[in-house]
């Protein structure tokens, strides 16, 4: 083996070492470094703000405890955007974890004493609904004929906030975070093509790309890209958490990453170009 | 400080279980695995009666007694164990996979074709240069990246017009760079969530 | 009031053409009258399996980690359709085939895929299904370091994926590489494709890994599906560009006409 | 006709139609009918999350009467955590709202799921250096928009230079929109091929075996 390969053979354990050195270092202590925010977020943060006092809107929490690290913090940051502008917010689950992801969120929201919300008033948790497209078309097409009670089980004839939400058109909006392909596809199939609705759609990053094409044409009014837009909501919203955090501990394992595979490049070229050498 | 409560240690032990097998497959890891796929296919049944009561068993209560039709259905399901009766499972099947499909074609070719069609379809020019550009480059990559995908009409890889193809599989290999820097930012990103659990939560020297 | 939906007019149409194209274009398909562009990987298979036979080094074939019930179920069927052409080019000029298996539901076809290939070349005493076709787990992460295990000890001259996969892309890419096998994968799931064209010699990227499918079993069922998306995919970049100059030139024509 | 498929071919036809045709047209009988079959769906989709366990019941009872190999410790320790929460769950008559339920998800379950997916990372940083190379023109284009992006998604190159964060903003809006359109275009037409197929009972995969 020459030098030049012998660089690029790392031991396994020195590069998962050193990942984790870059993971703890700023975790202890935070740069604090500044956020530049995508326009994809941006056009969210707007879209929600220019939503009247009282809109009523749909959330889907489409994510379990394998996206919670990244759409955990967005889910926080979008909340907190929803209630203090007063919204209407009635929540469903099509993913598995959701109804377990929903007490999570609330705790790192509090509406009732952040912002004087009221249980089954300003918002409503309808829990999981198996089925994934079927439950969005379920839940917009006729919802008192699907939903007979919140997660609780207290009956929709006892919430007030879904005295007039009977299926799509008493909705403004409709919002999502999720992991799940089909779910991702399946907002914008049901709510923006079957009923003409106003569409936000957060996805893990890795999803963003084959998303983009949906928010290119207008069917995704906006969209969070993963745990950057996550960082980018906690900066427009104002209120810094995880995500921000996070955006730190990207600027160490990222940066080894790139080392990383710049000595991986240099090996290889170095190995190539003695090889030739040789002969 | 350190925490006292027993939630977070274990939470903490199956959080550096899951990890270790980073490092190398390992008997810890093993049991961390069994555990999980036991609880979630757990949780998955606890899920279902939730639903089947909400959804199901409270229309039977309302007296619509039609709904007692999807409840033989979903018995039949679990036929797909027999050997002999196989095929009752095939009734149930065919019945999600009937509406699985139609709900999502119906839309899919709306938004999926003609929605990208119409907005491919628009003027190139734009108020400012770069976004000409832009314009161009896009409906550049999306013509291209699409005539990549035609097998039947071999004579569009070939001869005068094959650079066309050529050029839509370098925008998709561009395309999937930038998908390669995304997925690295959602792993990394994803994992922090788990160091600040166990410095902050566990450890407590955040 | 209308029957139809409003705004949905040109949907429409498009669903119904699309159904009348499919069945039109397995109708061409079954006459023989279509055909399928030799994707470049297809060459390659049969040039790198000549040469593990001259260096005594073993194939790989991986379809992939999904079942016949979930949505990646045609991608399966792609991958399966490629192990057959592998498995009968292994059997014809004698190199030594593994399939490592994770669902329960597709490894006894995929068994009698590769069982097929070798009696049709009068070989199937060459054949140990066991330690050829091994089931390795059905839990992704001990599956993928089953054939990781596998790959380090065996060094194989080539690996064959096609089919639908997950995380376990990256590592797999990454080890065949390591010893050194020519690779060719192939997968319609979006995410896993960087991973295949970094370090695959040659990829099937998406729709391409169903027409290699299709080419290698000649299926007129599958070939018409191919032509039928072809006809699609033709009026859209002609829509596109005429739309595009159009539309430069301020004649919305086709716009409006697609909005209706 | 063989009621062993045919029939479910004929369900599958009847029910996809009645879906699209919800989708197209206004007859109210078709989405009084609709209505119903959506509430099916979620129903039976209800049911078949028990499969899973099922299944599971299948194959690690078979490895615990076996007792072949030391793994059944591993499948009785399976079906015992399944038990434990079902039981759970069930028993409090509260599902997943009850204390106890939660108490077991945040300590187990919620861990577990949230590393066993983001333990990747180590596999990204220990394969994204071998695999991330300009060997030839294919592999550089992918690795020039790469490193990029990277550089793009770390805040601090974007927080010294902005550019970075501009560059990584320009190919997201000029090369993944459109080849990525071109992309969607395919898929989108693909599903409905394919989707046309099943109805039509021309792709019966899902039968199963025969």
């Amino acid at each position: 083996m020459s030098a030049w390969e012998k660089l690029a053979a790392l031991p396994r354990e020195l590069v998962l070492t050193l990942v984790l050195i870059a993971m703890i270092i700023p975790t202890l202590h935070p740069l604090g470094l500044p956020i530049m925010t995508g326009q994809m977020a941006q056009d969210w943060y707007d879209t929600v703000d220019a939503l009247p006092e009282g809109s009523v809107i749909l959330f889907d929490i489409g994510y379990g405890s394998g996206g919670y690290p990244s759409l955990g913090p967005a889910n926080i940051a979008v909340f907190h955007q929803f209630f203090e502008k007063d919204l209407k917010v009635v929540i469903m689950a099509t993913a598995l974890e959701g109804s377990m992801m929903y007490p999570l969120v609330m705790e790192g929201v509090k509406p009732e004493s952040n912002y004087g919300a009221v249980y089954g008033e300003d918002y409503v948790f309808l829990g999981y609904i198996a089925g994934e497209q079927t439950a969005m078309a379920g839940v917009l097409g006729d919802l008192p004929a699907l939903v007979s009670t919140d997660y609780t089980g207290i009956p929709i004839a006892q919430i007030s906030i879904l005295q007039d939400v009977a299926g799509a058109d008493d909705f403004d909006i409709v919002a999502y975070l999720t992991t799940a392909g089909g779910t991702s596809e399946g907002w914008v199939y049901q709510a923006y093509s079957a009923y003409d609705k106003d569409v936000l759609g957060g996805f893990l990053s890795m999803m963003t790309t084959s998303m983009k094409p949906y928010y290119d044409t207008g069917q995704l009014l906006g969209l969070i890209d993963g745990v950057k837009g996550a960082a980018d909501m906690e900066f427009l919203t104002r209120h810094p958490g995880d995500a921000i955090q996070s955006s730190d501990v990207l600027s160490f394992t990222q940066t080894l990453v790139i080392i990383l595979i710049l000595i991986g490049n240099i090996s290889y070229f170095g190995a190539k170009a003695s090889r030739k050498e040789e002969t | 400080m350190v925490s006292s409560d027993p939630a977070i240690w274990i939470a903490a032990f199956f959080t550096i279980a899951a990890t270790s097998y980073a490092f190398r497959d390992n008997i810890v890891f093993k049991f961390a695995e069994n555990t999980f796929i036991g609880i979630a296919a757990g949780h998955a049944i606890v899920m279902g009666v939730k639903n089947i009561r909400d959804y199901g068993w409270a229309h039977i209560m309302n007296g619509e007694m039609i709904y007692a039709v999807v409840f033989v259905l979903g018995i039949m399901l679990y036929f797909r164990f027999s050997r002999e009766y196989y095929w009752v499972y095939r009734y149930p099947i065919a019945f999600l996979v009937g509406n699985g499909v139609g709900i999502s074609i119906r839309a899919g070719i709306h938004s999926d074709f003609i929605k990208n069609i119409a907005a491919t379809a628009s003027p190139i020019i734009a108020a400012t240069p770069l976004d000409t550009v832009n314009n161009i480059l896009i409906f550049v990559g999306c013509v291209t990246a699409l005539s990549h995908f035609i097998f039947t009409y071999e004579g569009i890889h070939k001869g005068t017009i094959g650079w066309i193809p050529k050029v839509g599989r370098w925008m998709m290999l561009l395309s999937f760079g930038a998908s390669f820097g995304n997925t690295v930012m959602t792993r990394f990103g994803m994992y922090q969530g788990r160091v600040l659990f166990l410095l902050r939560d566990w450890l407590g020297v955040v | 009031m209308a029957i139809f939906t409003e705004g949905r007019i040109v949907p429409l149409i498009a669903f119904v053409l699309a159904w009348v194209a499919t069945y039109l274009a397995i109708q061409i398909g079954k006459e023989g009258k279509i055909r399928i562009r030799r994707l470049p990987g297809l060459d390659a298979i049969e040039e790198v399996v000549g040469r593990a036979v001259e260096t005594g080094r073993p194939i790989f074939d991986i379809p992939g980690r999904g079942s016949f019930t979930d949505l990646y179920a045609t991608q399966t069927i792609a991958g399966l359709s490629v192990l057959s052409y592998v498995a009968t080019l292994c059997a014809r000029l004698g190199a030594k085939l593994y399939v490592p298996m994770s669902r329960v539901d597709v490894l006894p076809v995929a068994i009698e895929i590769v069982r097929d290939a070798y009696r049709a070349e009068g070989k199937l005493d060459e054949l140990d299904v066991e330690t050829q076709i091994p089931y390795l787990s059905g839990t992704q992460f001990a599956w993928a370091s089953g054939v990781i295990g596998m790959a380090s000890r065996m060094k194989p001259a080539a690996n064959i994926m096609i089919g639908p996969f997950w995380a376990e892309s990256m590592m797999f890419a990454e080890t065949f590489h390591r010893v050194g096998a020519m690779q060719v994968g192939g997968t319609a799931r979006m995410y896993q494709i960087p991973f295949f064209a970094a370090l695959c010699d040659y990829v099937l990227i998406g729709e391409e890994m169903f027409a290699a499918g299709a080419y290698v079993s000649g299926d007129p069922n599958q070939i018409g599906s191919i032509a039928s998306q072809d006809w699609y995919k033709i009026v859209a970049i002609i829509l596109s560009v005429l739309g595009m100059l159009l539309a430069t030139a301020n004649i919305t024509v086709i716009s409006d006409l697609l909005k209706l | 006709m063989d009621y062993k498929r045919d029939i479910p071919l004929v369900i599958t036809f009847i029910v996809g139609v009645i879906a699209v045709m919800d989708y197209y047209t206004t007859f109210s009988a078709v989405k009084e009918t609709f209505t119903i079959i959506k509430n099916w769906g979620v129903v039976l989709q209800a049911f078949a999350l028990g499969l899973g366990a099922a299944n599971l019941f299948r194959v690690h009872g078979k490895r615990i009467s076996d007792r072949k190999t030391s793994e059944w410790y591993f499948s009785a320790w399976l079906l015992f955590m399944l038990i434990v929460f079902v039981v759970v769950g069930l028993g409090t008559g509260q599902f997943e709202a009850s204390s106890q339920y939660k108490w077991i998800y945040n300590a187990i379950f919620l861990p577990l799921g949230a590393t066993m997916y983001s333990s990747l990372a180590f596999y990204m940083a220990i394969g994204a250096y071998k695999i991330l190379r300009a060997r030839n023109i294919d592999s550089f284009l992918l690795f020039a928009t790469a490193i990029l992006v990277i550089l793009g998604n770390t805040p601090i190159f974007p927080a010294t230079f902005p550019a970075f964060f501009y560059t990584r903003e320009w190919i997201f809006t000029a090369i993944v929109g459109g080849a990525y359109r071109g992309i969607r275009i395919g898929i989108g037409i693909g599903a409905v091929v394919i989707g046309i197929k099943t109805l039509i009972g021309m792709e019966t995969g899902y039968l199963g075996r025969r």
